[in-house]
């Protein structure tokens, strides 16, 4: 499933690019994101737990930059992670783009998401609603960390 | 891999095992929510606390005007109940709208407002009645509006530990109607697209004295459609206020897209059927 | 005494089904019996890099964890062998399996099989059937030089992505255009959806001495014990198929998926292995009805009279080419684009691609629900652009005794004119409706069943009749009308003819059930099988009399049939409902009337979901209708009755001149209903016409 | 693991069966007493093939806690019949095509005698009502409507 999130921070875009590429400090503004440590070169190894309601969901696997354009202020992070008790996983491409809007910067992120095995038969209206709000919050946690 | 199942008599006793469990433990009812979360191994408690032997959880009576429905009744039991009939005719349609019967024989009223799944039916009509649910800890007893219990998708406002012991739903003012619709393009045992519950009452000179409507279906919970009812509260309730009120509903909808239809469709249906349900309550 | 025909039948297993004493394979239970779970592919597409099952095969009660290595290179396949029993190097679709766990319990193999840990490298996925055969796609199989095909040479192809490919020309279409009044040409498509029968495939696989046992699902039990010979290397008797009762199976059944890596975990183990298919996973990995896209043009002459036919037909195959049976690895009727219609002059062509889809395979009468909403839906666009009532344009071009169809073909019959007299008549044609209110027509035509098969037919010395025939009954009624069939050319009662279904050691070879052939093929060799009987029995043989009745029916003839339905639109929401509904069906002889009734009924209740509510949603590659919570069927209160015309004066090829009719009343259901809607005032040119789709029709949008 | 000892009757005759405390209804009727008359379908709740009887209470075996069966009386499809007689409702379901491949009859026949129990003269929207949770993918539900009218005296 594709998601899409725009915001707008007072914060000049060079601030925020530095905080969207310090990976394990972006990161920590994912909900649930814990133990992010530096798995070689542009990779990341790290948890996140997820609740919805009773359930609870750990995942841990790893986010590497695929794609850095450091001029542009445009990155393409690619994500995979596994919740072994279930025998599922998730696997998200996600595009983040910066541009200068006046003073501050518009923040884009596009997300390209799938979730595979028994975690994706739960219904992927519940899904989409999670994983909306993560990204929701991701957004609004990079604009005050970079502030 | 298996849990220890526990079903005691008494509230206490299952309160005590809650508490002493901790995240281990899961209450259920009825349990058709939660076989559905198990089997799918969403839900790995190592203790379940069944409810259905606790005697002061069940039963459905009058409380003086208001309509008291004790957790674990059924939802069979609650779309038969002359108390509930009597109270309000949509509230035993919205009982007997959910799923089938089969499941309806087992799931409860209790455990589906704890479940707190957006889409049920129940939900939406409570809280254009104004129930509220009494829910019980250790701590103590309290009321929770159900604009209150309702947080996000199977999420609610109850603390860890605390059970729905009944929904409470409040006598209606003399001359309140009320109405509930859903829609269902594709099958009729599927869920809705989007469902809408309604409640009005007009005043002597014909003007809407009060009003509630809530969509369900089209949000991660219950949405109640304030701005569609403040359209109305105060006015005569004409094809055209009602067009505007529904309107305004549609605004107030939060649907996403899936198979039953992309999310600006479900606004427009939020709109159509806030309408209908209006209008069904002033002819 | 009276013609056994003229009473309805009874079901010769309906005591079973009714006291739920009737059998099927998930019923079926060894001493020792483990359970299988597997783990499948989270991409879509990916290459294989390791797989650890180190995990797995810690859980208590594991008993083997078998990978791609173990299995390496068993591919199986109807006819196409493609689909690896368990990948070794590459994954197709989502849900592609890679390992597979027998364990003590369900739960203990299910746990195994989710720590199963693989290593992948994704790799470009394609989805879009077009985007799949343009130059320079992603190559879904790069070995495909190297895969085997049973019993004959593969067909060439155009891209190394078509499962398979065919052109069909007759006639000079250029001329049929040049010389037509009006030229039309419109788009449609359809997803993908499941035969949704209510139960899930199940095998159970033991291996006593040499002799490899088989309880399935599968409907075709001697096709099955070839493939597997072919897959598992093992000399066909040396395996034993057993079919219980099938719980339906509308062609997906004809397909194994468990049985080959059930095969290889009771090789390992030593022990009965037996698994029963999620039905979460029947909707994920199980072989659909093909997604299309169709593209029609045809001219007509002033009267609208079709003089050229021009048709562009794309399949999505999904991964696998594994679940087809005929050799040009196309749904069975893929250039059927006008079926029951006089074409002059056509051309056609039909391309199956490999997607990163899940694997297509047979449905209830393949391609031609496809090609019967394009079709259906073109020429009723065509009526109205036209000005010609619907029906009308249709009797202009109903196919009559010698005239050529859409595949060239000369007819030499027809009871399409009668059929759609008869609709006319029976359904009110022309009556006003109400406001609201919407009337469509489609026709179709359905070439009856063909093949060979022999069956064993004894006579005792009360004069009584035992048959013994390897077909499976998936609801059907092949039994009983067996029965039937033999008790009245004998002249006894039904209840002195026992049937028997026996498994592959104990009947002769049989090609099972599919193709609309039972009534046809097994009537046949039935009615065969009672005449030498009786020619034994008058000739003064003494009981018990031992005959084998053969049938090879070859002859090749259509039955033909058509659909008025009314809907009635909710204008604000697009929801409508089917209000009314006509079927006249030319069905020859009636051998089993509850069973052909049964039939009709069913399948216009098929169709009918196909029409309005079935889909298979995929994004991504993933199935996102992965439970009947989200993938709908529909339900009692959905199915409206049908006014059912049987026309019955037209000799079939079967038995005392019966036809088929499984798969004949599906297909053209979905073009009724899309025509009525467009008649209310919303033509929706996808399947299935949703009401969100039928409200932006109704304002002026794409739908 | 945990266990216990549960008793109830079945069809009317008395059983004990020892079970996990986390398993389904369906799963110790069908593997545990080998009843496999009641089947298993979409495991969701929602096709019905697995519809039982639960104190004359109609529900799906696929999600009810085998716990919840303790002192009960469960009728499944194998207690229909009474004494080796066809209960009307099987013959009409014979009769009148309300059946084909037959995976679905024991969830239908269960479900329809339910009906019954309650409402011996159901109207025909009375039946699809009920029987709307009762998946068919053969019949087109025209012969399960007919049967339930005839067993019904209709």
């Amino acid at each position: 499933m594709k998601l899409a999130h725009s915001s707008t921070v007072p914060v000049p875009v060079e601030r925020v690019w530095t905080v969207v590429m310090d990976v394990p400090r972006a990161a920590a503004c994912v909900p649930g994101v814990s133990g992010v440590s530096g798995a070689g070169e542009d990779r990341f190894r790290g948890d996140l737990a997820v609740q919805v309601g009773p359930v609870r969901l750990s995942f841990s696997g790893e986010v590497a930059i695929v794609a850095r354009d450091d001029a542009a202020h445009r990155a393409t992070l690619r994500a995979d992670a596994k919740e072994a008790r279930l025998g599922g996983s998730v696997h998200a491409s996600v595009e983040i783009a910066l541009a200068r809007a006046g003073e501050g910067c518009a923040l884009r992120i596009e997300s390209d998401l799938q979730v595979a095995g028994r975690i994706g038969e739960l219904g992927q209206p519940l899904i989409q609603r999670k994983a909306d709000q993560l990204l929701r919050e991701f957004g609004a946690c990079l604009a005050r960390t970079a502030a | 891999m298996s849990y220890a199942y526990h079903e005691p008599s008494e509230l206490d006793e299952a309160l005590a095992l809650l508490a002493r469990h901790g995240d281990d433990a899961h209450a259920v009812a009825g349990a058709t929510a939660f076989m559905l979360l198990y089997r799918q191994g969403l839900l790995r408690p190592s203790h379940v606390v069944g409810l259905r032997r606790v005697r002061s959880l069940g039963g459905i009576r009058d409380d003086g005007g208001a309509l008291v429905i004790g957790a674990t009744a059924t939802h069979r039991e609650a779309e038969r109940s002359p108390l509930v009939a009597r109270h309000c005719a949509a509230l035993a349609r919205a009982f007997a709208s959910v799923a089938t019967v089969r499941v309806r024989n087992q799931a409860t009223v209790g455990g589906n407002l704890a479940h707190a799944d957006p889409a049920q039916d129940p939900p939406a009509m409570l809280l254009a009645l104004d129930a509220a649910v009494t829910a019980v800890s250790p701590g103590g007893t309290r009321e929770i509006p159900l604009a209150e219990l309702f947080v996000d998708v199977l999420t609610t406002s109850l603390a860890p530990g605390e059970l729905i012991t009944a929904v409470r739903v409040p006598a209606l003012a003399p001359g309140t109607r009320a109405a509930y619709v859903k829609f269902l393009p594709r099958t009729a045992d599927d869920y809705a697209t989007v469902s809408v519950a309604a409640t009005l009452r007009r005043s002597e000179d014909g003007r809407v004295a009060d009003v509630r409507v809530v969509l369900g279906a089209v949000g991660p919970t219950p949405i109640r459609a304030t701005s569609a009812e403040d359209a109305l509260r105060g006015a005569a309730p004409d094809a055209a206020r009602i067009a505007e009120a529904a309107a305004l509903a549609r605004d107030a909808a939060d649907p996403i897209d899936d198979v039953r239809g992309s999310a600006a469709y479900k606004r427009e249906m939020a709109r159509v059927w806030t309408e209908r349900a209006l209008r069904s309550l002033v002819a | 005494m009276t013609d056994v025909l003229r009473t309805p039948e009874r079901r010769v297993e309906g005591r079973e089904k009714v006291t739920g004493t009737a059998r099927y394979a998930a019923d079926a239970a060894r001493e020792g019996m483990l359970h299988a779970a597997f783990a499948g592919s989270p991409y879509p597409h990916a290459r294989v890099l390791a797989v650890d099952t180190a995990a797995a095969r810690a859980v208590p009660g594991v008993r083997a964890v078998l990978t791609g290595a173990d299995v390496r290179p068993a591919r199986f396949g109807r006819r196409l062998l493609d689909w690896p029993v368990l990948a070794w190097d590459r994954v197709r679709f989502i849900g592609d399996r890679v390992a597979a766990v027998a364990a003590d319990t369900p739960e203990a193999a299910e746990r195994a099989a989710a720590l199963v840990d693989v290593t992948y490298e994704e790799l470009p996925a394609v989805f879009d059937m077009d985007a799949a055969l343009a130059p320079g796609a992603p190559l879904i199989h790069p070995d495909a030089a190297d895969y085997r095909m049973l019993g004959v040479t593969r067909p060439p192809v155009p891209h190394p992505n078509a499962q398979g490919h065919q052109v069909h020309e007759h006639g000079d279409p250029a001329a049929g255009f040049a010389a037509a009044a009006r030229v039309f040409e419109h788009e449609l498509a359809l997803p993908p959806v499941h035969h949704a029968y209510l139960e899930p495939r199940a095998a159970l696989v033991w291996i006593d001495g040499a002799t490899v046992h088989v309880v399935t699902t599968n409907k075709a039990p001697f096709s099955l014990r070839a493939q597997l010979a072919a897959v598992a290397g093992v000399a066909e008797d040396a395996i034993v198929v057993h079919t219980p009762h099938v719980g339906g199976d509308f062609g997906g059944k004809g397909l194994s998926l468990d049985e080959w890596p059930l095969y290889f975990l009771a090789r390992v183990t030593g022990r009965p292995v037996r698994s029963v298919l999620r039905y979460a996973d029947e909707l994920q990995i199980s072989n659909t009805r093909h997604g299309a896209r169709i593209r029609l043009r045809t001219g007509v002459d002033r009267d609208g009279r079709i003089t050229a036919h021009e048709a562009r037909v794309r399949f999505d195959g999904g991964a696998y080419a594994a679940g087809k049976p005929i050799p040009f690895l196309m749904p069975g009727e893929a250039m059927a684009t006008l079926a029951g219609y006089r074409v002059p002059a056509a051309r056609v062509e039909a391309t199956c691609a490999y997607t990163n889809h899940l694997p297509a395979g047979h449905d209830r009468a393949p391609g031609q629900p496809q090609n019967s909403f394009a079709a259906e839906s073109h020429l009723d666009l065509i009526a109205r652009e036209l000005g010609v009532d619907p029906l009308e344009l249709r009797e202009r071009n109903a196919i009559r005794a010698g005239d050529v169809d859409v595949h060239g073909d000369e007819w030499h019959a027809s009871e399409m004119p009668r059929v759609l007299a008869e609709l006319r008549r029976a359904s009110g044609w022309g009556r006003p409706l109400p406001p609201g209110h919407g009337r469509g027509v489609a026709l179709g035509a359905r070439h009856v069943g063909r093949g060979k098969t022999s069956l064993e037919l004894t006579l005792d010395e009360r004069g009584d009749v035992v048959v013994r025939s390897g077909v499976t009954d998936q609801g059907g009624g092949a039994l009983t009308m067996i029965g039937r069939v033999v008790a009245r050319e004998l002249a006894i009662a039904p209840e002195r003819v026992r049937v028997e279904q026996v498994d592959t050691a104990r009947s002769p070879v049989d090609p099972g059930v599919g193709g609309s052939r039972v009534t046809m093929v097994h009537g046949n060799a039935a009615l065969d099988g009672a005449r030498k009987l009786a020619a034994a029995r008058d000739a003064g043989a003494a009981p018990p009399i031992r005959v084998v009745g053969s049938a090879d029916q070859t002859a090749h003839m259509f039955g033909s049939y058509a659909y008025a339905v009314e809907v009635e639109l909710d204008r604000e929401t697009g929801a409508f409902r089917v209000v009314d509904a006509t079927l006249v069906a030319d069905v020859g002889t009636v051998i089993n009337p509850v069973a052909v009734r049964g039939q009709l009924e069913g399948g216009f209740a098929f169709g009918l979901g196909q029409a309005l509510m079935e889909e298979l949603a995929i994004v991504g590659g993933r199935v996102v209708t992965a439970s009947f919570g989200e993938y709908k069927i529909p339900s009692i209160a959905d199915v409206p009755p049908l006014r059912l015309v049987l026309l019955t004066d037209a000799p079939g090829p079967g038995p005392f001149g019966a036809k088929s009719v499984g798969e004949l009343a599906n297909p053209a259901v979905v073009g009724a209903v899309a025509n009525a809607v467009a008649d209310a005032g919303a033509r929706v040119l996808t399947l299935p016409i949703s009401a969100e789709k039928v409200l932006a029709a109704l304002r002026g949008g794409a739908a | 693991m945990t266990e216990r000892l549960l008793r109830f009757t079945v069809n009317g005759e008395p059983r004990e069966v020892r079970v996990a405390d986390d398993r389904r209804l369906v799963d110790v009727l069908r593997d545990d007493l080998r009843l496999t008359g009641t089947k298993e379908g979409c495991s969701v709740g929602v096709c019905g093939v697995c519809g039982v009887l639960v104190d004359g209470a109609l529900v799906s075996a696929c999600l009810y806690p085998a716990v919840f069966a303790d002192g009960a009386s469960i009728t499944t499809i194998e207690g229909i019949a009474r004494g080796g007689t066809l209960a009307p409702l099987q013959e009409a379901f014979i009769s009148e095509g309300g059946f084909q491949c037959g995976i679905c009859t024991p969830g239908q026949i269960v479900a329809a005698a339910a009906l019954l129990a309650e409402r011996p003269r159901p109207t025909d929207a009375e039946i699809d009502e009920w029987m709307t949770g009762s998946l068919c993918r053969c019949t087109g539900y025209a012969g399960i409507r007919r049967a339930i009218r005839k067993a019904a005296g209709g």
